[in-house]
């Protein structure tokens, strides 16, 4: 019984709850959504995927170059755990996390965050 | 000619098609009133503002596997949701709803406020007959709360019945509203019986504060646990009309059923019941949740006396 | 009527995480109850052998969804301890902030579980309602609604800038008047009262034998606390009371917290006021010098404690975990004698469990999930089993 | 305040523990890690819990080390608000000790965590059971030894999984 002034109060104002796929709430700046990484400024060092707790980032040469320092990360999202610590850890700042939340994808192969040069058939994936 | 006429009554408007509707919508309301009242918006996907929703849940109900656990007692395990449909139903032919200006109810006689009765009675035999059927310890449980809650707001309501029956000196529905439309109201004379009777309605139909048989959080779903795809819709349905039932029970008895100042009766009659509906859902929303002698207790240390002085008041007054 | 047993769990809708508890009543009251553990069972304290000491980090957030700062914070000060480094102050007062915010969060979320466990509803949308201003707080600073990744070894990863704090301010202004209406609620609401007072007694000799911690002892007129007994980061340097009331019932234990709350909004207030300036983290190297450490928070529910041993390698050599459900959960067998069926769970919930916390110590493999130890067939089995094992028929 | 307190502990832990007495190290102004020897060790531990009128047990962490299973036994002592970790080593091959869950009937719940995780035997304990593993674990794997690596145990869970569904 004690509630019936707040009852009153809600019947007449707008409810709060948001009409979610119509009405979306803004992330904040700091929000750590899906990774995305420029691949321009990487420098192959490995440092994020000797780091990432989730075992989430693997390094792929591309298909013609054998040198090491041609290695990029590519990130498994469904592994990913949203961290940060490879962001952190990251000597050219290159990793940053956008503002996306809606992470799902109808094959595996959306839910990989892959440098330019992969093509998923030749490349084995680490299973670990 | 005739016949096709009542056969299409019997059918359509004041018959099968319009209750089953009609209490699609009243359960829309009353969900949306208690979201609104929790400062939340409620169904609104499914047609315009989620008008459709509970239409919708009964589809899904019906098209999901409809399973009869092994260990079932099968006669009245099958037998429990259609009958508790037919009473609800048949209950419903007995309200005047004042359908194409007409003063009588579709069946009408002497004596049909207590066939009404009767049937709220029976519901809660038959929900006891289903649930104890089907070997579940939970719906043990909760059948057994089920017709200790019967104890409890039976009573109150058959008194409270019998005051308007005592001021009304009539025992069908019809002449009691009929009354009404040149007598002021009952609820004027008998402010208590409305009050109580709007209690039981919330008791009968397991609604908070009085969930118990059916208490989510203790024993799992209460008496509806085994119950799965058509025969949970059919129940489902069920406990829909039976909230049309007693609501319309109430504004028959209380608030003078179809008849208003001017205009169509049965415009009258929609909206009395809208605004029965709107009290009960906001009752819904005030409390949390009595255990079962709580409830009991409740019921006969306060609500019992109260009606037993309603209907001293109502033979010390005669009305008419 | 002859005792019959209620398998309640491991799913069941009162009890959001897998915990099996078998009741023996009779009648309506409940005689006895074992639980069963170890459904939600992660095998973190094995993992963490296999660790590096930042990946442990993240591993001991991930063991309570609701308290994850109060893991991180104590791994935090262990492992700070394990290094001997000494973090800045403008740090430790972050944390503070943080596992305020964090306190305030769970409560809130308890109070919303507690009044749905005794059907109030529109109580419980309310709760969840205004705890939401609280998440967005958390997600402005840290960036994340729950597992925010704040802490790590020698400080703090984001600071808090000067808008972030008026607009804390702000939100703990009307946190407060919205806690002074939720106390009201809960002394005034007749049917509250009813559900909720002699429910689940526990008297004070029984919460001290039984060791049990946090607002379940609490509730039960035991004056301790961990941030003043033992403070840790800043809570020396902040002055608050320790809540307790006696009657240790489920009223008691819900007032404790509701109290907890306007303290928590006093302490934010007064870290935002002093909070010193300066950098927020400092270096650490990469493996710390063998020996042992020992550290322990006041997590929501209760006292957590962490065990940390270095043989000097770049992992942990033992990494211990003690939850404070766990030590609450002989408590709560001993407060469920006596009681309706019908407040199984609101007495189960007056120690706000969190299974998840509790499960954390052994083996199924993190990326495969929780391994399903018992489906429908078996708990026959394993009912029949159990029961001639324990010949209680 | 802490310097005499922490005296005064260590002048009442030496008269309790007398010969069984090993090592004291205190570790930081309120922690305390006493070491001592596996004999008679219900009598004294009882005695000190009786003489500082401990009644908060925080757990019991046991750790596996190559020749021997080591015991710590976190008691927060109220009066002098310091925790006193009694350490005590035991042989691998049978880890015996007396239990204290008569004493404090608080620790149950960690004895039976530790015989689970490390199969260290408590003698008179109510209902030594598994506390979290599942019923059908393979008698004598102990999942928290050194010598059990990471994939057997895996292996034995998707085993046991395969057995039973």
């Amino acid at each position: 019984m004690s509630v019936i002034k707040e009852l009153i109060k809600c019947l007449i104002s707008r409810p709060v709850t948001i009409k979610y796929p119509y009405e979306r709430k803004e992330p904040y700046p700091r929000f750590r959504g899906k990774i995305s990484i420029n691949y321009d400024a990487c420098i192959g060092c490995g440092l994020c995927a000797r780091v990432c707790p989730a075992l989430a980032i693997t390094l792929i040469t591309p298909p013609r170059k054998k040198s090491i320092r041609d290695r990029r990360p590519l990130v498994q999202i469904y592994k990913c755990v949203f961290c940060g610590q490879c962001a952190l850890v990251c000597p050219r700042k290159a990793i940053t996390f956008s503002k996306e939340y809606e992470l799902s994808s109808f094959s595996k192969d959306g839910m990989l965050v892959a440098p330019p040069f992969f093509k998923n058939k030749k490349h084995k994936l680490r299973q670990s | 000619m005739s016949l096709l006429l009542e056969f299409l009554k019997i059918a359509i408007y004041p018959g099968v098609l319009f209750i089953i509707v009609f209490s699609l919508f009243l359960e829309w309301l009353d969900r949306k009133i208690y979201a609104h009242s929790q400062h939340r918006i409620g169904p609104l996907y499914i047609g315009p503002h989620g008008i459709l929703q509970p239409f919708a849940d009964i589809l899904k109900l019906i098209s999901k596997e409809d399973i009869t656990p092994p260990h079932v007692d099968k006669s009245f395990f099958m037998l429990a949701p259609p009958v508790l449909l037919y009473l609800a139903i048949l209950g419903m032919f007995m309200i005047p709803l004042g359908a194409l200006g007409e003063p009588y109810a579709l069946l009408s006689f002497e004596g049909d406020y207590l066939v009404v009765l009767t049937i709220t009675t029976l519901i809660t035999a038959f929900v006891f007959a289903g649930s104890w059927a089907s070997f579940n310890r939970f719906s043990a449980l909760g059948s057994i709360r089920a017709l200790l809650l019967m104890v409890g707001y039976e009573v109150p309501l058959f008194l409270c019945a019998a005051a308007v029956a005592l001021d009304a000196k009539t025992l069908c529905l019809s002449r009691i509203a009929l009354i009404q439309s040149t007598s002021p109201w009952f609820i004027v004379m008998q402010p208590i019986g409305f009050i109580i009777s709007l209690i039981a309605l919330q008791a009968e139909l397991e609604r908070i504060p009085f969930d118990i048989p059916e208490a989510e959080t203790e024993i799992v779903a209460g008496w509806l646990t085994e119950f799965s795809g058509k025969k949970l819709a059919m129940i489902r349905l069920a406990h829909d009309i039976e909230l049309f039932l007693l609501a319309s029970l109430i504004v028959t008895l209380y608030l003078g059923g179809p008849w208003g100042p001017m205009g169509p009766s049965a415009l009258w009659f929609i909206l009395k019941v809208i605004f029965v509906i709107f009290l009960s859902s906001i009752l819904r929303a005030l409390f949390a949740r009595y255990r079962i002698e709580q409830a009991i207790t409740f019921f006969w240390k306060y609500i019992i006396p109260l009606s037993l002085l309603q209907v001293f008041i109502a033979l010390l007054i005669p009305l008419v | 009527m002859p005792e019959i047993e209620i398998p309640v769990g491991p799913q069941h809708p009162a009890l959001k995480e897998p915990i099996r508890f078998v009741f023996r009543i009779d009648g309506e009251i409940v005689v006895g109850a074992e639980p069963r553990l170890g459904y939600a069972h992660r095998g973190i304290e094995k993992l963490g052998e296999h660790r590096s000491y930042v990946q442990v980090l993240y591993l001991s957030e991930r063991i309570c969804g609701i308290c994850s700062v109060a893991h991180t914070t104590c791994y935090v000060e262990t492992a700070e301890r394990l290094f001997n480094i000494e973090i800045p102050p403008r740090a430790k007062f972050i944390r503070v902030i943080v596992s305020e915010l964090n306190r305030i969060h769970s409560h809130l979320l308890w109070l919303g579980i507690l009044a749905h466990e005794i059907g109030f509803d529109t109580l419980f949308m309310y709760t969840w309602r205004d705890r939401e201003l609280v998440l967005d707080l958390l997600e402005m600073i840290t960036g994340n609604r729950v597992l925010y990744a704040i802490n790590m070894i020698g400080g703090v990863r984001h600071d808090i800038t000067n808008e972030m704090v008026d607009k804390i301010r702000k939100v703990m202004d009307y946190l407060e008047e919205r806690t002074k209406y939720y106390k009201r609620v809960v002394q005034e609401d007749p049917l509250m009262l009813a559900r909720l007072s002699e429910v689940g007694i526990l008297s004070r000799s029984d919460a001290q034998k039984l060791c049990a911690v946090g607002p379940t002892i609490r509730g039960s007129g035991v004056k301790t606390d961990i941030r003043k007994e033992d403070p840790y980061a800043a809570y020396d340097e902040i002055p608050f009371n320790i809540i307790t009331y006696t009657e240790g019932d489920a009223l008691a234990k819900t007032l404790v917290r509701v109290d907890e709350i306007q303290e928590s909004i006093n302490i934010i207030r007064y870290a935002l006021d002093h909070m010193p300036s300066g950098n927020i983290n400092i270096r650490v190297p990469l493996r710390p010098s063998p020996g042992e450490a020992i550290g322990r928070v006041e997590a929501p529910r209760g006292e957590l404690f962490y065990y940390i041993r270095s043989d000097g390698s770049e992992r942990p050599y033992r990494f211990k975990v003690r939850t404070p459900t766990l030590a609450n959960i002989p408590a709560l067998c001993k407060m469920l004698e006596g009681v309706y069926v019908a407040d199984i769970p609101v007495v189960v919930a007056s120690i706000d469990p969190c299974i998840a916390c509790m499960d954390r110590v052994l083996l199924i493999d993190t990326n495969k999930g929780t391994w399903n130890i018992l489906t429908g067939e078996e708990l026959r089995r394993y009912s029949k089993k159990w029961y001639e094992k324990h010949k209680i028929r | 305040m802490e310097k005499e307190n922490e005296a005064l502990i260590l002048k009442i832990i030496k008269e309790i523990f007398g010969e069984y007495f090993i090592s004291y190290e205190a570790i930081s102004p309120n922690k305390i890690f006493v070491e001592i020897k596996r004999e008679n060790f219900k009598f004294n531990i009882k005695r000190l819990i009786e003489k500082l009128d401990i009644w908060h047990i925080s757990t019991i962490t046991g750790t596996d080390f190559e020749d021997s299973i080591e015991l710590m036994y976190h008691l927060w002592c109220d009066k002098y608000k310091t925790l006193i970790s009694i350490k005590l080593k035991l042989p691998k091959d049978n880890p015996v000790i007396e239990s204290i869950s008569d004493i404090m009937p608080g620790a149950v719940l960690y004895e039976r965590e530790v015989y689970d995780m490390l199969g260290v035997q408590f003698l008179g304990h109510p209902m030594l059971e598994h506390l979290l593993l599942p019923e059908d674990w393979p008698r004598g794997v102990y999942p928290l030894r050194k010598e059990v690596p990471l994939e057997k145990v895996r292996k034995i869970m998707l085993e046991g999984s395969e057995k039973n569904a």
